[in-house]
């Protein structure tokens, strides 16, 4: 591997001028999992490694009813599913939190980390999407927020700018009778890469979907939200009918490239598939929820 | 005594047959006595004395270890065979 | 599916023994479960430095130069080399006991001259204070290419006008060479019987063409060599293999230099398979040291394993099987074409004698190409070639069963090779278990239990290896203590150590842990061949057998010595001299132990063989799956492994290998290949991308050891290392066939291929 | 030139200071630096678990952690299960039950399973099977660890 500089900056502002100082010749550290890979790989390059972790807002988990879940982009998936607050009001982002990587990786890797590594594999990316989070960003020319599905925008490549730093990301407190589920589909049960993935919110009332969010993993050169998909449960009753009708519009809106883990053809047909049931399992969580 | 299966690619050295019975109590001697009978047999398996390194020779089905020293019995089936390369776990 | 009324574990047993059959806790276990066991990255010499390799990052091309000056004149640089610093090979055919291979052939395998023949193919390397100084000097090396389209399937390489990776290789057809260049090395032919007259009887014939992918032995720790050429000459190795005389034979062979010059230490090996017996790093790794005069380590990284070690061969496989109505096999024909990688020697010849070796068939053909492409290098895998064919066979065997409505177990018990059965490659065989194998499936409460649910099948399927024999050295010394050192030199990768000193301590009649076994250096023990072909229990078992009675004797007559009797008067059991000649003298092997010294000083005993009696063995598997019709995927819910293992020594470590070596079969038959872009760049070379079984995807593996002892082996030990793997893919491509309704016929039987013939069958239009 | 990096840290227990290149994974430091080569190198990219230690009490797999993230933290290896002389039962589980064939994989997995039984006591063979899923083995099958692990848990049972 080549040569780098390692610090591990206490503040932002600590941060910011690390960020300033080296550009993009450096690279954030929070578990990883990823950046190592590419660094040793020699598909990334970096003069300074910024380990992130001792910086407090990037470790926060903060619960508040009113206006949601602020989870700190460095915060590793364990402490996700071990925290008790994210288990009662967001079971979708137990899911993702469990699926990312083994027992090892998710002792360090976040989903702070995946959004930033942007693949378009990422398994919490379409989750995110669906629960309608956002990112605060810091950078030289002050703090922006950006929803989740406005930040990828190619291949491993997103709208983060020369010295810009993910803090965290918010989700909104979950509106009653809502449910959301992300499912992925891999060869393997573990230790695998999405050959397809979705991500799904419902929100029912009175035996109809209110409204819905659907996003697709692995099948787009980004992680794929389809608008129109939940756009056409809203209003509609629950049953096989519309769920199906959903899924079809996800499958076409799938445009998959054939490599080493799947085909164009079969990615699709997955797409109806995942989210047909992953609509399935976010109704019946909406039915359990109050 | 002892009977010599010979494989199809060699057959044309044996006039066609598939079996010839051949005095002898070692495959040296089985060897030497076939290619009086059919001359160019002992070129075709053995070189340098010994038998050429891709082809094993099975006397009563058992692949034998030191080749042309082997001994044969009066009632031995003799074949020469391909060896085995590698075959490792 | 796991509620057990049944022993998981069952040892069907005909023999008992005081030791052998037992489950001691193994020698090395100690180390290897507390991290202290040395492997051969865990080395450690005043002075080492690092290498790493250059390689080439195109599939087939030729080097128009190689411009090495900028990394030599890096700083931390100690040594730069290329296949120009090797000795030119010439035309020399070197046999290793392995088969003969022409030296250019593991020369330009070891550093490419020339041209380059896959993708990760080794050119130039350096070795330099640091690994990542090394691997960042890399980077300096400058290496002009003319890139020249690859061939990657045999087929393709088969076919006219496709591209040559050997100018100079010319077939060799039916045993005799001919003039033709191309990339089909050999084509060989078995013929048995009248292969038309046999078709002409059939009521029913079956054919169908399989091809299967590259697959990789997936061993967890990477090959690794640390080579000292000595200032007197002498080139010393530690490196993990799977054979300390191969590595030795092979690395002289490339250096050019006396074999008694190499010294090989064996470490610890983390997996083998095969895969560890070719040489790709030593002779590299001794001219960086020659030309530093540093000791020198590699080690591979593992996009490295896949692309530039030895995987097993991808095929194309066309059977054709004719029977009665009765289920009796009339004909059988076989044409094979096995992918050797970048130069000649896949796995053909063995998979074509395996490919009908379970069943007594009256007329056969079988066609054998061996066939160059540009992938890497192939070499052994757990029964090479035997998967592939049986995967073949056993599919149309299942498909035969179904459309005469015989029971499939019933169908193979009508055609069974038995005692005496005349292969299609000449003789005949000897005892063998294959109607024991297929009685003890039959019998076994799997079979016979219900399998309830939609989209879930059963599948069975057997398979053959042939196992091996080859020498193996052994000495044993005894202790004033009563324990005995036992020094040979078989690498052991899964509890072999302690298998040989089982069955020394058997015939010394003392317990296994007062046997102390050590793999010895080359210098130190006399031949071995590799640790493979199941040959480590048989043959270095008999010489441990062999050297155990020889120091019995030695004792017998020292006996004899201190109680004044003929030595044929002393009597030897479980472990006591007794006298036979009416006085009562008796004697420990333990009490005598502590007198060796003062009564006419140290015994040791020693053996050294080539052994006959090899016994093949056959294996079997009863699998239930479940496919997602929507997904494809398959779930395995039970899964039962069978294997003759003429007599289990360590039942333990039996029953692991059938677990281990099923477990690969399920990861060949469903996930593992090597997926290939159009360029020849393998795309998967990552443990994360090359799927191989993790613990969730598996359910328990129940085993079956039968027990048919071989006659050439005092204990009657076959070998175990092998068989286990054939039939998994057969079976879990019968078992989907029974849950879904369609046939595989392409290795692996991923989601996507199992989907794409669920639409296939049902006409759902692309 | 740049400068290595000087990293204080308790390893199985005890005091530990090494000097390293920013660049140098944990694992590198592990085996090179402080001699401890009990943790295996498989694959360099967390994908075999070979070299699965503790950190802070976690489970990490080592080449996929820099070296200087070690400052301040407590690690435990493979070398530091055993409780003196001896045997974790856990190790002497795996010996009896020949849960390991080659050894590579095993102390990966030992530290992994530790992990484990010292937060569940009493888990099922899915449980084992999904915790152990970044493990891999190749010559067991898995059969004969998930047995050992169940094994050890019943006897810490019994010893408490």
């Amino acid at each position: 591997m080549q040569w780098f500089d390692y610090a591990r900056p206490r503040t932002l502002d600590e941060a910011a001028k690390l960020l300033a100082e080296h550009g993009d010749r450096a690279r954030i550290l929070a578990g990883g999992t990823d950046i190592l890979v590419q660094l040793r790989a020699g598909a990334r390059a970096a003069e300074m490694v910024i380990d992130v972790k001792d910086i407090p807002e990037l470790n926060e988990i903060h619960w508040d009813g009113s206006t949601g879940l602020t989870l700190g982009a460095a915060v590793p998936c364990y402490r996700i599913y071990g925290n008790a607050d994210i288990k009662q009001h967001y079971a979708g982002i137990i899911d993702v939190a469990s699926l990312i990587g083994g027992t090892q990786i998710q002792g360090r890797a976040s989903l702070g980390g995946n959004l930033c590594n942007s693949a378009p594999s990422a398994d919490a990316i379409p989750l995110m999407i669906v629960l309608g989070a956002t990112c605060r960003i810091v950078g030289p020319s002050g703090e922006r927020t950006v929803a989740v599905e406005d930040f990828c925008t190619a291949p491993g490549k997103n709208i983060l700018q020369a010295a810009e730093l993910l803090v965290s990301i918010h989700f909104p407190a979950p509106k009653p009778n809502s449910g959301a589920h992300y499912m992925r589909f891999i060869p393997r049960n573990e230790m695998d890469i999405a050959v397809a993935g979705a991500g799904v919110s419902v929100v029912l009332e009175n035996g109809n979907f209110a409204s819905a969010r659907v996003a697709l993993a692995s099948v787009a050169p980004t992680p794929l939200f389809v608008k129109e998909a939940g756009e056409a449960l809203a209003g509609q009753p629950v049953n096989d009918e519309s769920i199906a009708r959903a899924a079809a519009i996800a499958k076409n809106a799938a445009k998959p490239i054939d490599d080493m883990r799947g085909t164009v053809r079969y990615r699709k047909h997955l797409c109806e598939v995942l989210t047909r049931r992953a609509l399935q399992v976010a109704v019946q969580r909406a039915k359990g929820s109050n | 005594m002892p009977t010599v299966f010979i494989p199809g690619s060699m057959r044309e050295l044996s006039a066609g047959q598939a079996e010839i019975e051949v005095r002898g109590s070692t495959v040296r001697e089985i060897i030497s006595e076939l290619d009086r009978s059919h001359p160019g047999i002992k070129d075709w398996l053995v070189e340098d004395n010994r038998l050429k390194p891709n082809i094993s020779v099975a006397v009563d089905g058992v692949v034998s270890p030191v080749g042309l020293l082997q001994d044969v019995a009066e009632d031995s089936e003799v074949h020469f065979v391909a060896a085995i390369a590698g075959g490792r776990s | 599916m796991s509620t057990q009324n049944y022993e998981p574990n069952m040892v069907l047993s005909t023999t008992e023994f005081d030791v052998i059959g037992t489950r001691p806790v193994r020698h090395d276990g100690a180390d290897k479960v507390t991290g202290r066991a040395l492997y051969g990255a865990d080395i450690e010499l005043a002075g080492l430095i690092h290498g790493a390799i250059l390689r080439s990052p195109h599939a087939h091309a030729r080097i128009k130069s190689i411009d090495t000056s900028k990394a030599e004149a890096h700083p931390a640089v100690k040594a730069v080399v290329t296949s120009a610093d090797l000795p030119d090979a010439g035309d020399e055919i070197i046999d290793l006991g392995e088969g003969a291979t022409p030296l250019k052939y593991l020369r330009g395998n070891v550093l490419a001259s020339g041209k380059v023949l896959y993708k990760g193919h080794a050119i130039a390397a350096v070795a330099a204070n640091s690994l990542h100084d090394a691997q960042e000097a890399l980077k300096l090396i400058k290496i002009e290419y003319e890139v020249l389209p690859p061939t990657l399937t045999a087929p393709d390489a088969m076919r006219d006008g496709a591209p040559i990776l050997h100018e100079g290789l010319k077939t060799t057809e039916l045993g005799k060479p001919t003039d033709k260049v191309s990339n089909v090395a050999s084509h060989f032919q078995h013929v048995k019987g009248d292969i038309a007259a046999g078709f002409a009887e059939a009521d029913l014939v079956i054919e169908r063409e399989f091809n299967t992918a590259t697959v990789h032995q997936g061993y967890i720790e990477p090959h690794n060599t640390t080579v000292l050429w000595n200032n007197d000459g002498r080139v010393q190795v530690w490196c993990s293999s799977q054979g300390a005389f191969a590595i030795r034979d092979t690395t002289a062979a490339i250096l050019e230099v006396p074999v008694s010059q190499v010294k090989v230490t064996p470490m610890e090996i983390g997996g083998g398979f095969g895969g560890k017996i070719p040489v790709y790093l030593e002779p590299v790794a001794a001219v960086l040291s020659k030309k530093s005069g540093h000791p020198v380590k590699i080690v591979m990284s593992r996009a490295d394993e896949f692309e530039a070690t030895g995987p097993t061969p991808g095929s194309c496989i066309r059977v054709k099987i004719g029977v009665k109505n009765d289920g009796k096999m009339v004909a059988a024909q076989a044409w094979m074409a096995y992918e050797a990688g970048a130069y000649p020697g896949a796995m053909i010849v063995p998979g074509s004698m395996c490919v009908f070796a379970a069943y007594d068939i009256e007329n056969i053909v079988i066609d054998g190409f061996d066939v160059v492409v540009n992938k890497p290098s192939t070499a052994a895998y757990r029964a090479p070639g035997a998967t592939n064919a049986a995967f073949a066979t056993e599919s149309i065997v299942d498909e035969i069963a179904e459309k005469l409505g015989i029971d499939p177990l019933d169908l193979r018990l009508r055609n069974a090779a038995t005692k005496g059965t005349r292969r299609a490659d000449g003789p005949k065989y000897p005892r063998i278990g294959c109607v024991e194998l297929l009685e003890a499936m039959k019998n076994h409460p799997h079979y016979n239990a219900p399998l309830e649910g939609p989209n879930r099948g059963r599948g069975v399927a057997i398979g053959f290896w042939f196992n091996a024999g080859l020498p193996s050295s052994c000495s044993m010394s005894v202790n004033a203590d009563g324990t005995v050192m036992l020094i040979e030199g078989s690498p052991d990768i899964g509890g072999t150590r302690t298998s040989i000193a089982m069955q020394a301590a058997e015939v010394l009649g003392i317990a296994a842990e007062d046997v102390r076994p050590t793999v010895a250096d080359t210098d130190s023990v006399g031949f071995t061949a590799v640790t493979g072909g199941s040959r480590v229990t048989f043959a270095t078992g008999i010489a441990a057998i062999k050297a155990a009675r020889d120091l019995r004797d030695q004792m017998i007559q020292r006996v004899a010595r201190i109680w004044d009797v003929k030595s044929e008067d002393v009597e030897f059991e479980k472990g006591v001299f007794m006298s036979s000649n009416g006085t009562k003298n008796s004697i420990s092997f333990k009490d005598l132990a502590k007198q060796l010294t003062s009564t006419g000083g140290p015994i040791v005993g020693r053996a050294a063989i080539n052994p006959p009696g090899v016994g093949g063995s056959f294996s079997g598997n009863i699998a239930d799956v479940e496919v997602d019709p929507e997904t494809g995927k398959v779930t395995i819910l039970r899964f039962t492994a069978f294997q003759d293992a003429g007599k289990a020594i360590h039942p333990s470590y039996v029953e692991g290998q059938m677990q281990g070596g099923s477990v690969q079969g399920i990861g060949w038959a469903l996930n593992e290949e090597y997926f290939m872009n159009p360029e020849g760049k393998m795309m998967n070379s990552s443990l994360l991308d090359y799927r191989m079984p993790t613990s969730l995807d598996l359910p328990m593996i129940d085993t079956v050891i039968i027990e048919v002892p071989n006659p050439g082996h005092p204990y009657g030990v076959r070998g175990v290392g092998e068989a286990n793997i054939v039939p998994p893919p057969a079976a879990l491509a019968n078992a989907i066939y029974h849950a879904v309704g369609v046939r595989m016929d392409r290795l692996p039987m991923n989601p996507v291929a199992v989907m794409e013939a669920i639409w296939k069958k049902e006409g759902v239009p692309a | 030139m740049p400068r290595k990096v000087q990293v204080q840290t308790k390893i199985n227990g005890e005091d530990v200071e090494f000097l390293c290149e920013p660049r140098q994974s944990l694992l590198e430091a592990l085996r090179d630096i402080v001699g401890l080569t009990g943790a295996k190198e498989g694959c360099n990219d967390g994908n075999c678990g070979a070299c699965t230690v503790l950190f802070d009490g976690r489970i990490v797999t080592s080449c996929l952690v820099l070296a200087v993230e070690a400052e301040g933290k407590q690690i435990t290896t493979i070398e530091g299960v055993a409780m003196g002389n001896e045997l974790h039962p856990i190790q002497q589980c795996f010996l009896e039950g020949a849960a390991l064939q080659c050894g590579i994989c095993t102390p990966g997995i030992i530290v992994a399973a530790k992990a484990l039984l010292d937060q569940d006591t009493n888990p099922s063979e899915e449980k084992i099977r999904l915790w152990l899923a970044n493990n891999l083995c190749r010559c067991t099958g898995y059969d004969k660890i998930v047995r050992s692990v169940q094994a050890a848990a019943g006897r810490m049972q019994e010893a408490r």
